[in-house]
């Protein structure tokens, strides 16, 4: 029976989604640009092109914001449950948030918190 | 309920409290407006985004405008965007030369299409007390882009500013919403300076 | 090759640095001013401004408008400090002609510049809270400035752009209850800067942002001529009020508010000094004020500048402000040069910004207050 | 159009006041004899050459002189020649002394002093931008207020614009 539900809620969502490009597409004036399309420079004509080496800083810290926000997507569900499953459920997500907090640590110490 | 002070503005048949019907003629505009479009406008004008442009004295008076004596979020203003992809209109608030001219024409075609001007400041009117003896004001903004309310004053109160914003509402709920076509550009004949970064920083 | 080898870092970095532009149209530029910025990561190599995006001209309209037309040029350069740069301009002008300004004259022109100094340093604590990304003070700051907006508009009209002094005096008579707003204003602003000390003043992140970050070297700060708060956060005690006085402005007692930290958080506490130190000033004016008498000398009907150079110096609120006249006898100056702090303040900048990283930019031009048709003109 | 007395007698006005008079017996021995003290309105001014200023500004730098004011030309077409003024002032007690120096209208070429106060980098990339005198040696002369395609220099007697459309005022 609740397959009928994980449907209906697959159903609104994209519903929700198309729905907006449909009404948008309906609705909203559309008149392309050229200029319109042009990468926006605080009002200047961008110069050069983005697609350059950057330094590798930038990529630890997204690393490292990726790997606290995936583990924030894990507690939601851990947490709503743990009513029900007790303990257990404590102590797992105490393991899990302690490895996550030794990972820390680790960049903390290493330094790669601060900016080189 | 008269919604602008517009003389010519005549009630239309009797729509609901919220959504007025209006008869007025319009040079671009429908002459009687359905419910959508009405709805449509209704939305946007209460929710017009302004783009965070101020050059001058008037940019002071803007603030003013949005801070707490003044507020203009009131209306639905108040999220002044920094990006002209996000911003509905631009208030030009203060004196714009001719090196500032197609920086300001480029914003205005980098916004999406539903778009207003708003000329704040009698710079922006008609170049105001450098209308006489300067060599780069331009003298009118709408020497630039097509202008849709003028906002004399210089610089003007937060409440002519507000004024002038409710005047623009009214001048939305009076257009029609769906197929508006762009407004013609004005031709200025001062082309953009290409930047060349590298030169600023070869003589250090 | 060892894949597991730790690799030796190459000497040169292995990324290229590039230019971004904060450019005319910037939340944290306060007006048209583009910054070229260039960038290796997020530290910065190197800045240059660009101006002239609001240059107006404003030189070439002097030798074309008379020296009384002119004066409502001047609240529109700096026009945060409007009162103080008619001020300038009408002192160089009576210079010039050996006009004497009344004694009440004196006193009003004295109260209303420390009021729109105060003014002023409100709207850049407001605006610096949201440039470091703290909102509440934008509101907070404005909603005190609109009070000073409410007696200036009483006496002058205006609230912003104010043309109330002219050549030998003011041109009207203070409000009857002037003084009764002004020291009602003075008693329920004294305690709000301590508000104000609690808002920022506490707060980690303001405090992490600014210390240490943009130091000016004395040195520095002479050669490129940076007056103002930003000197005088520098360890460098000038204000032309002192060293140069002017008005009646050696009848006071108050000190110039000096920190010899020069960095940010010096200029930030500098100038929330200076607020205190306006207060008193206005105070002790109040106290001073001839009740009655001419508001304004008696000047010719056509005033012709005598032939010559004249300067007049006067401490604006964002530093030193000095208009330079060469008249030739006729109505209309021959040349007048607008010395803005602004435009040297400025020229300091991309000196100190070197090694920083892009987000201290934000916080080095916020603290040096700038007001770009100041360094336009 | 009466211009401003060239070089007016040297014999300084009667009525100097102590303070001007202060300045000059302390500007006088700095400079030496080829600077002619001028009090040609209020400004107590030293004339020299255009060749020998930037002797004289490192003499009065180090004389105390540390805060160059401001830096700026006067056009007199009339006699073919612009008006370079200096305003040199300090820190600590704020007199102030002026340089003033002539230069050639068709060939307008003086020597920098950006190396002497930094400052001067600046102001003299705007005189070079509204008046059009270029500085020998100035580390990056370009044009600082106006657009870089911007034909003629604003600030002269004789600037004609065509393209932007000047107004001139009516009365």
């Amino acid at each position: 029976m609740d397959i009928f539900y994980l449907f209906f809620i697959a159903l609104t969502g994209v519903v929700y989604v198309l729905g907006a490009f449909f009404v948008s597409r309906l609705i909203a004036p559309n008149y392309p640009d050229p200029v319109k399309n042009s990468p926006y420079e605080c009002g200047e004509i961008a110069h050069g092109s983005a697609w350059t080496r950057f330094n590798v800083g930038y990529y630890i810290f997204a690393l490292l914001f990726l790997i606290f926000d995936v583990e924030v997507v894990f507690l939601f569900p851990w947490a709503v449950v743990i009513k029900e499953v007790g303990i257990v459920a404590l102590v797992e997500g105490g393991v899990f948030l302690c490895i996550l907090v030794f990972g820390l640590v680790f960049a903390w110490r290493k330094g790669y918190l601060v900016w080189q | 309920m008269a919604i602008s002070s517009h003389p010519e503005a005549v009630p239309g048949p009797v729509g609901s409290e919220n959504l007025p019907q209006h008869r007025l003629p319009m040079p671009d505009g429908g002459f009687l407006l359905t419910k959508l479009e009405a709805l449509l406008n209704w939305a946007r004008a209460n929710s017009l985004w302004p783009l965070t442009f101020g050059t001058s004295c008037c940019a002071i008076e803007m603030m003013s405008t949005g801070a707490s004596r003044h507020d203009w979020s009131r209306f639905g203003f108040e999220v002044a965007r920094a990006t002209p992809r996000q911003a509905d209109m631009i208030v030009v608030a203060g004196t714009i030369c001719f090196k500032m001219a197609s920086r300001l024409r480029l914003l205005y075609r980098q916004m999406p299409e539903p778009k207003w001007v708003l000329a704040m400041g009698a710079c922006a009117v008609s170049g105001g007390p450098f209308y006489y003896d300067s060599y780069s004001v331009v003298k009118g903004v709408d020497k630039i882009i097509p202008v849709d309310v003028y906002l004399p004053g210089c610089p003007p109160r937060p409440e002519a500013l507000l004024h002038a914003l409710m005047v623009l509402q009214d001048k939305i709920k009076l257009e029609a919403a769906t197929r508006r076509a762009p407004r013609p550009l004005p031709d200025f004949p001062f082309e953009h300076q290409v930047l060349e970064p590298e030169k600023d920083f070869s003589a250090r | 090759m060892n894949v597991l080898a730790p690799t030796v870092p190459s000497a040169t970095p292995t990324y290229d640095d590039y230019f971004i532009n904060m450019g005319p149209q910037h939340p944290s530029t306060h007006g048209v001013l583009r910054l070229v910025v260039k960038l290796a990561g997020e530290t910065v190599l190197g800045v240059t401004p660009h101006m002239g995006y609001v240059h107006r001209g404003i030189e070439k309209m002097g030798e074309a408008q008379t020296a009384v037309q002119f004066t409502h040029l001047t609240s529109r350069l700096d026009y945060l400090s409007a009162h103080i740069n008619n001020w300038g301009w009408v002192m160089a002008v009576e210079q010039a002609l050996g006009i004497q300004v009344p004694e009440r004259a004196e006193y009003i022109r004295v109260l209303m510049s420390e009021l729109t100094r105060i003014a002023s340093h409100q709207l850049w604590w407001g605006v610096f809270g949201m440039d470091l990304g703290a909102f509440t003070p934008f509101l907070y700051g404005f909603r005190d400035r609109e009070k000073i907006n409410d007696i200036f508009e009483k006496t002058c009209g205006t609230r912003l752009t104010m043309n109330y002094l002219c050549i030998g005096g003011v041109t009207e008579d203070l409000e009857e209850d002037f003084e009764k707003d002004t020291r009602e204003f003075v008693a329920y602003f004294r305690p709000l800067i301590e508000e104000y000390e609690q808002l920022l003043s506490g707060n980690i992140i303001i405090q992490e942002r600014t210390k240490g970050v943009g130091l000016l070297p004395p040195e520095l700060a002479k050669s490129f001529g940076v007056t103002g708060p930003s000197l005088r956060a520098s360890g460098v005690d000038y204000d032309v009020r002192k060293n140069h006085p002017y008005g009646v402005y050696d009848r006071f007692q108050w000190k110039t508010a000096v920190s010899d930290g020069c960095d940010s958080w010096a200029r930030y506490l500098v100038r929330l000094e200076e607020m205190r130190q306006s207060l008193k000033i206005i105070e002790q004016a109040l106290d001073q004020m001839p009740k009655e008498g001419p508001v304004r000398a008696k000047t010719p009907n056509v005033i012709r500048i005598p032939p010559g150079r004249y300067l007049s110096r006067v401490e604006a609120a964002r530093g030193e402000i000095a208009f330079y006249l060469v008249g030739d006898g006729k109505p209309i100056p021959y040349r007048v040069k607008i010395r803005s702090p602004g435009f040297s303040n400025l020229s300091a900048i991309p000196h100190i910004i070197k090694g920083w990283r892009v987000a201290d930019i934000v916080t080095v031009l916020s603290t040096f207050d700038v007001v770009i048709p100041d360094i336009d003109r | 159009m009466s211009t401003v007395p060239a070089s007016p007698a040297p014999a300084p006005a009667p009525n100097l006041d102590l303070k001007l008079a202060a300045l000059r017996d302390e500007g006088q021995p700095i400079l030496g004899p080829a600077a002619v003290f001028e009090l040609s309105g209020k400004l107590p001014a030293f004339r020299i050459e255009a060749t020998d200023l930037h002797a004289a500004s490192r003499k009065l730098r180090d004389a105390g002189f540390d805060y160059l004011l401001l830096a700026t030309a006067t056009d007199h077409p009339a006699e073919n020649r612009f008006e370079m003024v200096y305003v040199l002032t300090n820190f600590s007690d704020a007199r102030e002394i002026a340089l003033v120096t002539n230069v050639n209208r068709n060939d307008p070429v003086i020597e920098t002093v950006s190396d002497i106060w930094e400052t001067a980098d600046w102001h003299e990339r705007e005189v070079y931008d509204l008046f059009g005198i270029r500085f020998t040696n100035h580390p990056d002369l370009r044009r600082i207020l106006l657009d870089d395609t911007w034909e003629g220099h604003p600030l002269r007697k004789d600037y004609a614009d065509k393209v932007h459309n000047v107004i001139k005022r009516p009365y």
